[in-house]
């Protein structure tokens, strides 16, 4: 008798604080969307679609690294995919709607993602980061030679076209809107797959993959699902960023930005969901803010001082830190 | 047996000593003396700090206070190889096998820090499993083939002091007994042990006294001769 | 039902780089009971393990469940087919709290853990169940608790009710024990009783008062190949087998377990 | 003359040649970073700007004191060498024990730090560096002209690297890094100081990249940026290798020297592809590298 | 009306990459230095400068010149190096009608196909640096050529403009080989260009790319041989790396020179004395397109884009970079170019004293004439 109905209360414990952290996490979505909402107001909506796009991107590998513990070192190809296949739809296609440019990048993306998983989710922690920078190094070296991607100029002048044919996107604020639409539609994605039946999988891949074998289930196909996910994603902020800035260049394909996003999503926090969005904003932030004062040629050396100070003593990143710095002072 | 008129001589001596992992207090306040040529045990539950105090007189805890003496010289500022060097011997409660060295390297791989250490052919004879397999990967051993080459770098190193940490654990019983003799020799030699067993049918006929552990405290000191009359208290710690 | 054997090996065989670890081992486990594994380290006992759940692949032999030739079969398939192990170092997912723990076992039944767009509530049906697993273990109040701040007898109690969690219809124990203080092996083997209801145990096991306490059927391993076989009797009355692996120990045993 | 695809044959052996030459650089570097890595887990992004520290640290020497070519070939890597030695005593350790990622963002920095400072005060266009006289001119192969530098680095590259191995795999104070990697705690508990030896190992890998760097001073451009590029195809190689093969690096360095070498003759567009499409096929195919342990 | 009653300049360019030197920091000097000569104001106005580093992504350069045109009110660009960073840049200086000057690139496609009535091309063009040179070593001589082209847009249409200059002058290209860029060891390239047995080989490449082949092909001895080695691109601070011993006697063809009379004598010592080192074509261009510029908002009172343009066209440029530049519709800056060889060490009195001018070309002759060209600009007149 006892036992069961401590059972039952327990249980009922559990359920309650669910419910608690539910709302604590509604109530924080909700204050972020409302500065979200009045941010191009006040600052610059191009700059503020820029900070987004990256967010998206790194909230999308946040889901391999932080969720699954997979940490790709190729991320770049599909945010290029995604980015060159809507620039190039929509530079050379005039009759087509800006969404669906940016469907089918990122379906290119996702493909793209695919072929990557399938080749490297049976290799183990540093292979698997290798063999996705190989992979992306191939991508790189293709879009390089392809004729379609103008090589080292890159894409420019690509229309933002009319949002379902209706809705001009030249207007920054219309432009503005959609993307934070596009953002939040991925964010909120990644924040349902973690809580999903599927993310309880991931994090038990994370945490112990030999176990998650035995108990019968098919890690490979999991890591699979979750890195296609990822790729699409961040595709999807590929595109959206090449209709924004009217340009597709191999910068987005370079190996340097797989590691800018692995830089951003730890400078945040991985395995938080806003980490890094607030990792990306930091990054984003910072890298335009050196590049125009005085210390222009000084970037290089600043950007590294942050990282070795983010490494010596904010390992869990930003918001991360914060977490701690609030389980240590609540409890 | 030259050592048995040093016998009274103090080999160990703990006072006051606290361990912390990070935010979390393990040990509070272990006391206790060990002297040369005794065979001491830690009992206790899970949990209680054995393994604890062991690695505290290794330096090998996050950060620990009071007062740690080896051979009468105070320890608590040693690094952990200075601490070896002084002729202690761990052996760690989970193999610590190496899988970069071969079984040979493993074995080979402790420094010797006093002569007097077993020689390869002895330890062979002792454990003929490790000589089989001894060019295969230290950590492609089977459990107790690991547990045993665990056991025996370090008696190859001439330490006089060992502090032994769960030696018995996954070890097939004909092995278990071989280890036990082995023991009692290395007793005989004049070498002090500190024994950390869950196997209490194992330590019991081999220790000199035995020392109880409870959430990071010693509760009782029993000595051999006592063990029978207070086998109820014992009884009562260990949930025997 | 047909055949009284769930498991039968035929003339298994593994080897590592010329060195025979499984020479042609031919091990029959009957419906129900709890057979211990037992034998002299490096007798190969962790090895079959790995092969019959598929971590190593036979280098020969045939590996049957049911009579069903599982032999080519992947670790992840085998487990759905009811053939569970638990680990000789314990296997839990560290920052999972334990009821966690247990709901992803259960979910892998569920065939949905793909559904990437569905809610975490979805999951809370299994919690009930989850509860009375863990309470079969005893581990209610820690439902809860982060599984690595659970010690070590408990994190092994966790494992073990996720194993359970599985619905095995056979249930491989690669030493439960080990590590344990007598009071906490006391528990498992109590575990271990309640858990065989039902269906059959395979276990790995050094600590002779466990087996003799346990196991019907006892099967003696020794380098590699199966040394002899029987109850726990038998086996122990055998001098081969006192010879390479009980030693004095088994006399002993036997007097305790009388 | 006989041709192999539209290539006479002394041609192509000439680039074989290079090949190796280009390899033994390879070779180098890879070691220095297989060693870091095998050893003690770093993945060392800083190696390119150790490799261009190497280089430049030569060229300096020469302005600044006129030491030359010979002393520059010992001193260049001490000083290099201390100079890892004193980051990884100040910063890397501190780290010892995390994901390999963060090893892998603190060396990023670093090498972002030395290149930035440095290319604002010597720019990018490279320093001037000339040969030692010694090797001024070259033999004739039949095939090729060979300068005789090309052949001195050959010769010293596989000295240093066949030392390296030995040392690490055959000697017991490899055995202690090799153990030291994997339980530093343990490996003092037994009376080693590994602190000591991790920071002479990462100081030794280190100045393995420096040793390539003075190699590299005389016939390559020497600017802060050097060693930029060439780090992301070390990584490739050191993989392709097999992480921690210390062998491994060696001989797939000297492989991909070749490998790159011929692609430079057959699609030359390729050659900074080329070794990445193999690090794909050799991992499909063998999933811990060509020599990697655990197959 | 000048905007805000300021005119805001942004100095946008590669301040830690590549090309660095060319351009870099000691650019931003250069256009301090005219703005300070020019006196700080401008019929009153303000003047004011921002600098960004383009790091040589179009990426970063186009969203960096986006919000300096469209939030912060920048009138006009200069400096501009990567050919990728300035055809981005001027798409959004067209977009928003702002002006650009650029100075430091190469391809000659930006008043080409990629021109727009929002730019101008300043200093030089791969066209004039394919005519000068390539035709020159033919006369002299060399009838077969093997180019080595670094694989990108530039040494694509630098490789382009010498083969058909080559051909013209009766030469014959006999092999290109494309190597990746950036490449490192040249040797393989070195020793294929030795093996295919032209007369020429020619570098249709930049910066560490080119010095790096020339290290290498006098290592191997490739001059020795009777080979002539005709690099294409190559800035002051490139030979300066070399050293005279190295790059001896190479042929070269540069839009100035600091050496070339007291004029420039005398600016660039000006330039050493605040930046320690000599200005190349770039530095003196981005200090000469600075002034015309301000001098063309003086003019006109106006810092609108089409307005300074137009006055900028329709006064031909004298001064201490060019004589009689004049700037065509097109938007290139036409003005004398020079051969140059690199002069010997015992020629050389100084570690700067690097060229010997050898012959000037004059700018219609150099630069691609409006007949051949592409630009919707000149087309559609
Ligand atoms: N690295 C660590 N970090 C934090 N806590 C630890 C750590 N290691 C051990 N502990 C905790 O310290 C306590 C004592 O552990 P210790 O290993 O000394 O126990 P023990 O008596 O040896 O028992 P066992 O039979 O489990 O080995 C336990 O509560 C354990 O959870
Ligand atoms: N991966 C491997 N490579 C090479 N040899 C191996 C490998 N795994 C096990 N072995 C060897 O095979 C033999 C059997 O090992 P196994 O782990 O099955 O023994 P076990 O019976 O479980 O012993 P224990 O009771 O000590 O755990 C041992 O001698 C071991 O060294
Ligand atoms: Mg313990
Ligand atoms: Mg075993």
């Amino acid at each position: 008798m006892t036992t069961a109905t401590t059972q039952t209360d327990i249980h009922q414990g559990i359920v309650r604080q669910q419910k608690a952290e539910q709302r604590k996490k509604q109530i924080l979505n909700l204050v972020l969307l409302v500065l979200l909402l009045l941010a191009p107001t006040v600052m610059y909506p191009v700059f503020l679609m820029k900070i987004l796009c990256f967010a998206l991107f790194a909230v999308a590998f946040n889901l391999l690294l932080g969720y699954t513990g997979l940490l790709s070192f190729g991320h770049a190809a599909f945010l290029a995919a995604g980015s060159y296949t809507t620039g190039y739809l929509l530079s050379n296609f005039s009759g087509l709607t800006t969404e669906m440019g940016i469907i089918v990048g990122t379906a290119t993306a996702t493909l793209l993602g695919l072929g990557f998983g399938i080749v490297a989710i049976r290799r183990q922690g540093i292979y698997f980061a290798m063999i996705t920078l190989a992979l992306a190094q191939l991508v790189y070296f293709v879009f390089v030679q392809a004729p379609f991607t103008g090589g080292e100029d890159g894409l420019h002048g690509v229309p933002r076209g009319h949002l379902f044919g209706l809705v001009d996107l030249s207007n920054n604020f219309a432009m503005y809107y959609f993307v934070l639409a596009v953002f939040l539609g991925g964010y909120l994605l990644v924040q349902r797959i973690v809580g999903s039946p599927f993310g309880q999988v991931l994090k038990a891949i994370k945490q112990n993959e030999p176990r998650a074998i035995s108990l019968g289930y098919n890690v490979d196909r999991y890591k699979l699902l979750a890195f296609v996910i990822s790729a699409s994603l961040a595709g999807l902020a590929g595109s959206v960023k090449t209709v924004v800035f009217q340009l597709a260049s191999l910068n987005d394909a370079h190996w340097h930005m797989s590691g800018e996003v692995i830089l951003m999503t730890l400078l945040g926090g991985t395995g938080t969901l806003l980490g890094p969005v607030i990792g990306a904003t930091f990054v984003v932030n910072l890298e335009y803010q050196l590049s125009q004062g005085p210390l222009g040629d000084w970037v290089d050396p600043i950007l590294g001082a942050i990282f070795v100070v983010t490494v010596m003593t904010f390992r869990s990143g930003i918001v991360g830190e914060i977490q701690n710095f609030l389980r240590k002072n609540m409890s | 047996m030259s050592q048995v008129a040093h016998k009274e001589y103090e080999q160990l001596r703990i006072s006051g000593l606290h361990a912390f992992y990070g935010e979390s207090h393990i040990l509070h306040g272990i006391e206790m003396e060990v002297q040369r040529g005794e065979l001491v045990t830690l009992l206790g539950r899970n949990g209680a700090g054995r393994s604890t105090t062991l690695k505290a007189i290794m330096n090998m805890v996050g950060r620990r206070t009071g007062s740690i003496m080896i051979n009468g010289e105070e320890t608590m500022s040693c690094a952990p190889h200075h601490i070896a060097r002084l002729g202690v011997g761990y052996c760690p409660e989970h193999r610590g096998i190496f899988s970069g060295l071969n079984v040979m390297e493993n074995l080979t791989l402790p420094p010797v820090v006093r002569s007097g250490g077993m020689g390869l052919e002895e330890i062979f004879a002792m454990f003929p499993n490790l000589y089989e397999r001894r060019t295969s990967q230290g950590t492609k051993l089977s459990g107790g083939e690991q547990q045993m080459l665990a056991m025996a770098r370090i008696l190859r190193t001439g330490a006089n002091m060992l502090l032994l940490d769960e030696i018995t654990e996954g070890l097939a019983p004909v092995i278990v007994e071989k280890l036990g003799e082995v023991l009692i020799r290395l007793k005989e030699k004049g070498l002090t042990i500190i024994l950390v067993e869950q196997n209490f049918h194992f330590a019991a006929p081999l220790a000199d006294r035995h020392y109880v552990m409870e959430h990071g405290q010693i509760v009782e000191e029993i000595s051999a001769g006592d063990l029978a009359s207070k086998q109820s208290v014992l009884d009562r710690y260990l949930g025997v | 039902m047909s055949d009284p054997f769930v498991l039968e090996t035929q003339s298994l065989v593994k080897e590592f780089k010329g060195f025979v670890a499984v020479n042609d081992v031919n091990l029959k486990v009957q419906r129900g009971h709890i057979h211990a594994l037992i034998g002299p380290n490096g007798a190969g006992k962790t090895t079959v393990f790995n092969l019959l759940t598929k971590f190593l692949i036979p280098t020969r032999g045939r590996i049957l469940f049911k009579g069903e030739d599982i032999t080519a079969m992947k670790p992840a398939a085998i487990a759905r087919k009811g053939v569970v192990r638990s680990f000789q170092i314990s296997a839990v997912f560290p920052h999972m709290t334990a009821l966690e723990n247990i709901r992803v076992a259960l979910q892998s039944f569920e065939g949905n853990s793909f559904r990437f767009w569905k809610s975490g509530e979805s999951l809370n049906r299994l919690n009930e169940r989850c509860m009375e697993l863990l309470d079969s273990v005893g581990l209610t109040e820690y439902a809860n608790t982060t599984t690595v701040e659970l010690a070590y007898g408990r994190k092994r109690a966790l494992e073990l009710a996720t194993t359970l969690a599985m619905e095995p219809e056979l249930l491989l124990l690669d030493e439960p024990t080990q590590g344990m203080g007598s009071e906490d092996v006391d528990r498992v083997v109590e575990l271990v009783r309640k858990a065989a209801q039902g269906r059959t145990v395979l276990m790995v096991e050094h600590n002779l008062g466990v087996v003799s306490k346990l196991c019907d059927r006892v099967t003696v391993l020794a380098q590699g190949s199966v040394l002899t076989e029987g109850n726990y009797q038998q086996v122990s009355d055998d001098p081969r087998v006192r010879e390479v692996y009980m030693g004095g120990a088994a006399t002993e045993k036997q007097e305790e377990a009388e | 003359m006989s041709m192999i695809l539209g290539v006479p044959v002394a041609v192509l052996s000439g680039q074989l040649m290079l090949g190796v030459i280009n390899g033994a650089f390879y070779a180098l570097l890879s070691l220095g970073l297989a060693v870091i890595f095998g050893l003690l887990k770093i993945i060392n992004f800083a190696h390119g700007a150790m490799y261009m520290l190497g280089a430049l640290c030569t060229v300096l020497m020469f302005d600044a004191f006129g030491i030359n070519y010979w002393v520059a070939l010992f001193l260049a890597p001490i000083l290099v060498g201390c100079f890892g030695i004193a980051l990884e005593y100040f910063l890397l350790r501190r780290i010892a024990g995390q994901d390999h990622i963060y090893s892998l963002l603190l060396t990023f920095g670093i090498a972002l730090i030395i290149q930035g400072v440095l290319t604002n005060i010597y720019g990018v266009s490279g320093l001037r560096y000339s040969m030692p006289d010694v090797f001024k001119g070259g033999m004739n192969l039949g095939f090729m002209f060979l300068p005789y530098y090309r052949a001195w680095v050959i010769v010293a590259a596989l000295l240093v690297c066949f030392g390296t191995w030995f040392m690490i795999e055959k000697t017991r104070l490899g055995s202690y890094l090799r153990a030291g990697t994997e339980d530093s705690q343990l490996m003092q508990g037994f009376g080693i100081n590994v602190p000591l030896l991790i920071s002479l190992t990462y100081g030794f890998g280190v100045m393995l990249a420096a040793f390539a760097g003075v190699l590299a001073a005389p016939i390559y451009s020497v600017s802060p940026v050097m060693g930029a590029n060439i780090l992301i195809v070390v990584f490739a190689v050191v993989v392709i290798g097999g992480m921690g093969s210390i062998a491994g690096a060696v001989i797939t360095g000297l492989l991909m020297g070749v490998v790159e070498g011929l692609t430079k003759v057959f699609y030359p567009q390729g050659s900074a592809a080329v070794i990445f499409l193999v690090m794909v096929i050799v991992l499909l195919i063998r999933p811990s590298g060509l020599f990697g342990k655990e197959a | 009306e000048i905007s805000n009653n300021t005119v805001k300049i942004g100095y946008l360019a590669d301040m830690s990459g590549t090309y660095r030197d060319l351009a870099g920091p000691n650019g931003l000097k250069a256009m301090e230095m005219a703005i300070a000569d020019f006196g700080g104001k401008v019929n009153g106005a303000k003047i004011e400068v921002v600098s960004a580093d383009d790091r040589n992504s179009p990426d970063a350069a186009s969203s960096t010149a986006r919000r300096w045109v469209e939030n912060e009110d920048v009138d006009m660009i200069g400096g501009l190096v990567a050919s990728s960073v300035s055809i981005a840049v001027s798409n959004i200086l067209e977009e928003n009608d702002r002006l650009g000057i650029i100075s430091g690139s190469a391809a000659s496609s930006i008043t080409n196909e990629h021109c727009t009535p929002n730019h101008i091309h300043y200093v030089y063009d791969t066209y004039p640096l394919a005519n000068g040179t390539a035709s020159a070593v033919v006369k002299e001589g060399g009838e077969t050529w093997f180019i080595l082209t670094a694989d990108y847009a530039f040494g694509h249409a630098l490789e382009g403009d010498v083969t058909r200059v080559v051909e013209e002058n009766g030469g014959k290209v006999i092999e290109t080989v494309r190597h990746p860029f950036p490449t490192s060891d040249f040797s393989s390239f070195i020793l294929q260009a030795q093996a295919s047995g032209a007369d020429v080989v020619a570098l249709a490449n930049a910066g560490a790319d080119t010095t790096n082949a020339i290290t290498t092909a006098n290592e191997f001895g490739l001059t020795q041989s009777g080979q002539t080695l005709a690099a294409l691109l190559l800035f002051l601070t490139d030979v300066h790396a070399l050293g005279a011993e190295t790059a001896q006697g190479i042929q070269l063809t540069t839009g100035w020179y600091w050496d070339m009379n007291d004029e420039t004598r005398a600016w660039s010592d000006r330039f050493m004395e605040e930046t320690g080192v000599r200005p190349t074509m770039v530095h003196a261009g981005i200090y000469s397109s600075t002034m015309q510029y301000l001098d063309a908002v003086k003019a006109t009172g106006s810092d609108d884009a089409q307005t300074v343009r137009k006055q900028m066209m329709e006064t031909p440029i004298n001064d201490m970079f060019a004589k009689n530049g004049i700037i065509r519709e097109d938007g290139r800056m036409v003005h004398d170019m020079y051969l140059a060889e690199v002069k010997t060490p015992a020629e050389s009195k100084g570690e700067w004293d690097l060229y010997k001018i050898i012959r000037t070309i004059p700018g219609d002759e150099a630069y691609r004439p409006l007949s051949e060209s592409k630009c919707d600009l000149v087309t559609q007149n």
